[in-house]
């Protein structure tokens, strides 16, 4: 049995954290190739319930990413982001879903080294706390 | 809680001539049922009742889609729709009239300060398989149980509804009409909420698993709420299908997730959908977990007016944000 | 047939001896009894006090996968597969009696090969209703708390014992099975049987006379009557998915990028989505639509189709509904319609 | 459309993606997906022939869908939009997987690279199968422009544009134009004063037909969006009828009250009825109403009679707000300098012989307090030292970046005491000397021809020793610590960004870099556009430069922003939210969560009903999605990114498929 690779999905905003991972990429800095994204335009596009949704297709962890406060390219979207996904990781939490699988960060595009860093933390810490099978789809 | 009062009004209410009907309580079909009645005329406010057995909400009537005048309806703009109001009912009436989901010159509240009321599933425990017609009223901290000819005592602690017991707002915050005694409210009480939170993840992880699985997918809990009342809920939506139809634990997490979120700064802690729940699912406990974050965090309550914008939708710069890499 | 004593203390015992088949029996779940598969009848205690629900969905699952396929094709294909024997135990007789109505649905002109497997596979153990519970009204519907319909072993709980009548080869297949539980029963055990079944009947207080009914439905279609009837139900499922001999049914794939299963689920007249067409037109629009067809359904299509009533009286709807939406109450408005 | 068919295509980008990721077998895996009827690869499909083999497939195979897997669509998805337009689809049927930034470039292992290219492609190709094509709409284009802030590079992109023939509103808050080139002496490496060559331009911009010059006042609110921005300039009083006055200054001497005078960097005292400097534009005097006694106790007032004649003194004056509307947005608000006294070790504002940079500008200048001699306590200073990078290249005061200008200005600086003192000592301490511009190395040179002593070192601290400055520093390239004797400090502090940028930045909706100076939209390819359409950036508010870089940028910037001036007509977002008006309840929280107020509620009729939906207004959403979140019903939506095309995406990437 080989060791544990988590599937991560990534939510990233366009002009922050999705530039930010380019430049990741520009800078040729690695990172684990556990997580995959997915781009849109801003955090505030990003619903919670995706979340639960991406877990119960099998994911293992999912990220979501964003503009610093105050930096958001539609002015207010990571605000509200953050009120969101705060109320969504302390449901999961209440309900026994590990809070870890649930991560959240504000990555900007200058901040390639971060965004690495990012994944390559999120990757370790759902390494520890292994699968999340407990509610996976029937039909995955 | 002086019946005749709110008849009184009731029937006052109906003689305005821009009242179209009356949503009220009357007596069930058999042993400890309550009813939930239209009243058109004078004549029938006779049947009105209220008492500790009148649990259900009657906010749900309101977005119902035959039975309430939808906004902006030329012809229809005199006719109101009168109906009886606890605390938690003014609540969602108020969250209700935030969200537009009815026009203000649309409602005549009768507000009625509440004592709680019974969870039928104790007394129906307490008294099984009860047909004939009883009734209940209160007496210094004690109800008063009538069934046929004989009657019971019980401490009100043993029979009032979970919900009842941590009530903060049993008085109405919004209504044409009071009747009745102010109530004093209960203390904001979330120790159940605390203490879940001390349990292990895997022990909370598999009650809510066990719960979950029991669910039949009735929607009860949704339909029962007054807060669900969106034209198409996403829940029954196809294009996507957020949840399929097939009844497993995974689709049911889904259904009570997403159920629970969407009432994050909106729910009113009424409890009807708990009530509702033909598998015994203990939903409010998801409810007051947002509830009571919303509230830290935030610093919002659902339904204090009719104005206040939703928390979801604003923000302070200084929210906390400590989870964040 | 013969009869027999089962020691009250000797139950676990008698289920213990049929591991090989899939156990089905009413257990307590918080505050519900719910009838469930037991894994170990030592560590899930039966509750044969409360009017357990959902019995039926030992037979007719509320979610069944028909098959999975992928781009090649079918994969496997559920009906194939012979389930193993299951036992009921503990089911009420009006529940026993619901699996005869559904029976044509599934055997038609279509027959089905996932419910019919099931059907004959399974051996229903019934217990009587010495106290039927506050909405029974099986009697009205041509029931009754002793019924034995349908049944392939019943038990009556006499005190401290169970007096066991076996009905069917089935029936007599189980006993042989776990014979060594059994005393054979007195004839004084018979008496008391029959002395509780009379006061059992007895004891049903909630009756409607259904004479005509199905006639009476024919003229009132278009009447007012069923908006009124309506005007408190907030079209949830909880009557019709705990409803014995409600079996409609949805099918819908569920696929992922390369791969996917033909699903059939539980659905509901009461849902606003149940004859909603792709063109956003529904022919019952309202509530009043939905609960017209529910009873129109019971009291007259299947009794036109079948010759049946699509009811058995349990009360279940009744007991359930958390608007006091009354099936006897709403049948008795019916029939007073002049 | 009919029937969905896909083509993949697989670039290579040389070796940048093949050499990680297995592009063979990625085609394989790609034709395995639904609905694909197409998948190919190919070493740059960014080029002509690469653009060319899509274009051809899409003709020949009647292909409907596009996935391009390569570099990140932030760099190329206007380029393969094109290719489809010009193939007869709609751009907006294209989808891109980045397996190059987020793949091919960040992970070693080609198999797990291979493994995550194949789940961003699968990903992709479900988002594909559901793309609708969509259409940008066109809006018309107010044919004006703003230009916020009036130094060099305002006064460049102002004349720029009015020459191309389009009208100019240019906005300083300062009572001239000019800005901080007018206060430098000479200009490195030419060494022409700088007044000489600014002062033409700004009579320029005065007298040209197309601009409207709006001194002394600022931008206080723009609302809009490119095309149809409306602006707000709140014009301050300037208690002096700009039409009247003709600066014959008869007024001045009536005037009691003396104040600092800023443009001389408060060396020298004026009256607070002034001109900024004689070759102020507009030619106009202006009364400071924090001095001026009227304004602050209504006394005095002795100024007002002597104007007789034009009678161009108003003391009642108040302030104005001015509307406009502009096509498109140019800020050019400069820079502050750093302010030395956040590095107490210096000296500066301890020692009056410890000087800034723009100080020595002012006390060096012919039009300065001393008009040009150089003194300090009114004797010329034997010992001068130079200290460089004061504030710039800098972590414990937050600045890392090199103000680019300094090194040069230093040099400059030193041949100017060499030159008004022969016998000085002159030391200036580096870092490193940048002398990268066309003829900086050259005059670096000439400048150490004339005896001015570079010593490389850092230095500790400037203190006072009887009555002698001592600067004490480390001579790195002798790696031992000295102490030099001076008369004069001059420190050659660095650029900041203006302490209104957040400010600006919000009424703008413009972002911030990490430097904090205003954010380009690429540092590389769109170095003068900014993220907001329309908005432009020309001189140091972007990053600190020389003249000469911020007048080229400065013209660039008014290239860019006279496109869509001459086009007429902008096309708007595509990618906007609708609703679905059939099911909206029209509970409005889509209105409140949108940040732009693109959304309103509307009253339409429904199944004979009528009810409130929600309304996008197309041209105002900027396409962010905030609302379809706030949507609890799952009635609002954002086109190419609807819940269904997210959940699609999901559903590929949680499963583990094998």
């Amino acid at each position: 049995m080989s060791e544990f690779e988590p599937n991560i999905v990534a939510f990233l905003c366009n002009w922050c954290s999705y530039a930010g991972a380019d430049l990741t990429g520009t800078s040729r800095i690695h990172y684990p190739p556990n997580v995959k994204v997915i781009r849109v335009m801003c955090t505030g596009r990003m619903n919670p319930l995706f979340v639960v949704q991406a877990l119960r297709q099998g994911a293992d962890g999912v990220l979501i990413s964003g503009c610093h406060p105050g930096e958001c390219h539609y002015l207010k979207g990571n605000y509200l982001a953050r009120r969101r996904f705060m109320l969504m990781r302390n449901l999961l939490g209440f309900i026994g879903i590990n809070p870890l699988r649930l991560r959240m960060s504000w990555v900007s595009a200058s901040e390639g080294k971060k965004f690495a860093d990012v994944v390559t933390t999120v990757t370790e810490d759902i390494k520890k706390i292994g699968p999340q099978q407990s509610f996976t789809r029937e039909a995955v | 809680m002086n019946i005749q009062k709110i008849r009184d009004e009731a029937s006052r209410a109906l003689g305005r001539k821009d009242v179209k009907y009356l949503i009220g309580y009357q007596k069930g079909s058999y042993g400890f049922r309550v009813s939930p009645a239209f009243f058109q005329t004078k004549e029938e406010v006779e049947r009105l009742i209220f008492s500790p057995l009148c649990q259900v909400s009657l906010a749900p009537y309101l977005t119902l889609e035959e039975v309430v005048p939808l906004p902006g309806e030329e012809k229809q703009k005199a006719s109101k729709v009168a109906l009886l109001a606890r605390g938690c009912d003014s609540r969602a009436i108020n969250q209700i009239l935030a969200e537009k989901g009815i026009p203000r010159d649309r409602l005549f509240i009768i507000g009625i300060p509440c004592e709680g009321v019974i969870d039928r599933r104790k007394i129906e425990a307490r008294f099984p398989s009860v047909t004939e017609p009883a009734e209940v009223r209160e007496e210094n901290g004690k109800y008063i149980i009538a069934i046929g000819d004989q009657s019971h005592e019980v401490p009100k602690e043993e029979l009032l509804a979970d919900a009842c017991k941590v009530c903060r707002y049993p008085n109405p915050l919004i209504y044409d009409k009071l009747t009745g005694d102010k109530v004093a409210p209960h203390q904001a009480n979330y120790d159940d909420i605390t203490s879940w939170e001390e349990k292990p993840l895997e022990e909370r992880l598999q009650f809510w698993l066990d719960q979950f699985s029991r669910c039949i997918r009735c929607y009860a809990c949704r339909n029962a709420c007054p807060l669900c009342y969106s034209t198409v809920c996403i829940l029954d939506r196809l294009d996507p299908q957020w949840v399929k139809r097939s009844n497993d634990t995974s689709e049911n997490l889904m259904f009570h997730v997403s159920r629970a979120f969407h009432l994050a700064g909106r729910c009113v802690s009424c409890g009807e959908c708990e009530r509702a729940c033909p598998m015994g699912i203990p939903l409010m406990k998801l409810n007051r977990k947002l509830e009571k974050d919303v509230n830290d965090l935030f610093s919002y309550e659902a339904g204090k007016d009719a104005e206040s914008k939703s928390p979801m939708t604003t923000f302070h710069v200084e929210d906390r944000e400590d989870f964040i890499l | 047939m013969s009869a027999l004593i089962l020691p009250k203390d000797r139950l676990t015992d008698f289920l213990l001896l049929l591991h090989e088949y899939t156990l089905w029996a009413p257990v307590q779940r918080d505050t519900v009894t719910l009838f469930e598969v037991i894994k170990d009848p030592k560590d899930s205690p039966v509750d044969l006090e409360h009017q357990a629900s959902l019995a039926k969905r030992s037979i007719f699952p509320q979610s069944e996968e028909l098959f999975s396929f992928d781009q090649s094709g079918i994969l496997n294909d559920a009906s194939k597969e012979g389930s193993r024997e299951n036992i009921i135990f503990g089911i009420r007789p009006c529940d026993a009696r619901s699996f005869r109505i559904m029976d044509p649905v599934f055997e038609g002109t279509m027959p089905d090969p996932y419910y019919l497997n099931r059907r004959q596979r399974t051996v229903l153990v019934g217990i009587a209703c010495r106290e039927p519970f506050a909405n029974c009204f099986c009697t009205s519907l041509g029931g009754s708390p002793f019924s034995q319909e349908g049944l392939d072993l019943i038990l009556t709980e006499l005190d401290g014992r169970f007096f066991v009548e076996v009905l069917s080869e089935k029936g007599k297949e189980i006993v042989e099975k776990t014979a060594s539980v059994f005393t054979p029963a007195s004839a004084e055990d018979g008496k008391q049987r029959e002395d509780l079944a009379k006061r059992s009947e007895g004891a049903i207080k909630r009756k409607v006379d259904l004479e005509g009914i199905t006639e009476k439905l024919n003229g009132i279609f278009e009447h007012p009557v069923w908006k009124q009837m309506a005007s408190k139900c907030t079209a949830c499922g909880i009557c019709t998915y705990t409803c014995p001999t409600c079996y409609c049914f949805d099918m819908q794939d569920e696929t992922t990028l390369r791969k996917g299963r033909r699903v059939r689920n539980w659905d509901s007249c009461m849902f606003a989505e149940y004859t909603l067409h792709a063109s956003g037109h529904n022919p019952r629009p309202t509530r009043a639509e939905r609960l017209r067809n529910r009873i129109y359904h019971k009291f007259k299509f299947n009794v036109d189709n079948f010759g049946t009533f699509g009811c058995v009286g349990c009360g279940r709807c009744i007991s359930l509904c958390p608007f006091n939406v009354d099936l006897i109450e709403n049948l008795s408005t019916i029939k007073s319609l002049a | 459309m009919g029937k969905i068919k896909v083509g993949v295509y697989i670039c290579h980008c040389g070796v940048n993606i093949k050499s990680t990721v297995d592009v063979d077998k990625l085609t394989r895996f790609a034709l395995t997906l639904p609905h694909v009827s197409v998948a190919k690869n190919y070493i740059y499909l960014c080029s002509d022939p690469g653009q060319e083999l899509i274009k051809k497939d899409i003709e020949e195979n009647s292909l409907n869908r596009i996935v391009v897997a390569s570099c990140s669509p932030r760099m190329h998805e206007p380029t393969f939009r094109k290719v489809l337009r010009s193939a007869g689809l709609n751009p907006y049927c294209l989808e891109m997987a980045n397996i190059r930034e987020h793949c091919s470039w960040v992970h070693k292992d080609a198999h797990k690279a291979t493994r995550k290219a194949e789940g961003i492609l699968a990903a992709s190709v479900a988002k594909a199968n559901l793309l609708e094509p969509l259409e940008e709409k066109e809006v018309d284009v107010t044919p004006t422009a703003l230009v916020i802030g009036g130094g060099i590079a305002g006064i460049q992109a102002a004349l720029d544009i009015a020459d191309i023939g389009f009208k100019v509103y240019l906005v300083e808050k300062e009572p001239s134009i000019g800005g901080h080139m007018m206060q430098l002496d000479k200009t490195f490496p030419t060494l022409d004063c700088s007044a000489c060559i600014l002062t033409p331009k700004m009579s320029d911009v005065g007298n040209h037909p197309n601009i409207e010059l709006h001194t002394y006042s600022e931008v206080v609110d723009v609302k809009g969006y490119i095309g149809n921005f409306k602006v707000t300039i709140k014009k301050k009083p300037r208690y002096i009828i700009e039409e009247k006055c003709n600066a014959c200054g008869l007024c001045v001497p009536y005037c009691p009250v003396e104040m600092p005078d800023p443009f001389n960097m408060n060396l020298s005292k004026m009256k607070c009825l002034y001109i900024p400097f004689p070759q102020a534009v507009p030619a106009c005097y202006v009364i400071d109403p924090k001095h001026c006694r009227y304004t602050l106790k209504r006394e005095c007032k002795q100024c007002d009679p002597v104007c007789k004649e034009l009678k161009a003194i108003d003391l009642k004056q108040k302030e104005q707000l001015i509307q406009v509307e502009v096509g498109t947005i140019i800020v050019a608000t400069g820079f502050d300098t750093f302010d030395p006294t956040l590095k107490p070790e210096l000296g500066y504002g301890l020692y009056p012989n410890v000087i800034t940079g723009l100080e020595f500008e002012r006390l060096s200048s012919a039009s300065g307090p001393n008009l040009g001699e150089l003194l300090i306590h009114g004797k010329k200073p034997k010992d001068v030292v130079f200290i460089q990078c004061v504030g710039s290249r800098d972590k414990a005061v937050g600045n890392e970046y090199c103000s680019r200008v300094c090194c040069m200005y230093t040099a400059k600086q030193a041949h100017l005491v060499r030159e008004k003192i022969p016998d000085a000592n002159i030391t200036i301490f580096y870092m490193d000397v940048r002398a990268f511009g066309k003829g900086f190395e050259e005059f670096y040179d000439r400048v150490k021809q004339e005896g001015v002593m570079y010593r490389r070192g850092n230095v500790a601290e400037v203190f006072k020793r009887k009555d002698r400055l001592i600067v004490r520093a480390e001579d790195t390239l002798m790696g031992q610590p000295i102490e030099v004797e001076a008369d004069l400090v001059v420190l050659a502090v660095g650029m900041v960004p203006r302490q209104d940028t957040a400010a600006v930045a919000q009424i703008l909706k413009l972002s911030q870099s990490a430097d904090r100076f205003f954010l380009e939209a690429h540092p590389k390819l769109r170095p003068v556009d900014t993220a907001s359409d329309g908005i432009f950036l020309a001189g140091c508010c972007q990053g600190p430069k020389d003249i000469p870089d911020t007048v080229a940028q400065a013209s660039g910037a008014a290239a860019r922003a006279s496109i869509p001036l001459s086009q007429g007509k902008v096309r708007t977002e595509a990618i906007v939210s609708y609703v679905d008006e059939r099911a909206c309840r029209g509970c409005a929280l889509c209105v409140e969560a949108c940040p732009y107020e693109a959304i309103e509620l509307k009253t339409i009729e429904r199944a004979g009903q009528l009810v409130q939906v929600a309304s996008v207004n197309e041209v105002i959403c900027k396409g962010c999605g905030t609302c379809v979140t706030a949507c609890l019903c799952g009635v609002m939506q954002q086109k190419s990114f609807n819940d269904e095309q997210l959940l699609s995406m999901i559903a590929v990437l949680g499963e583990r498929y094998e």
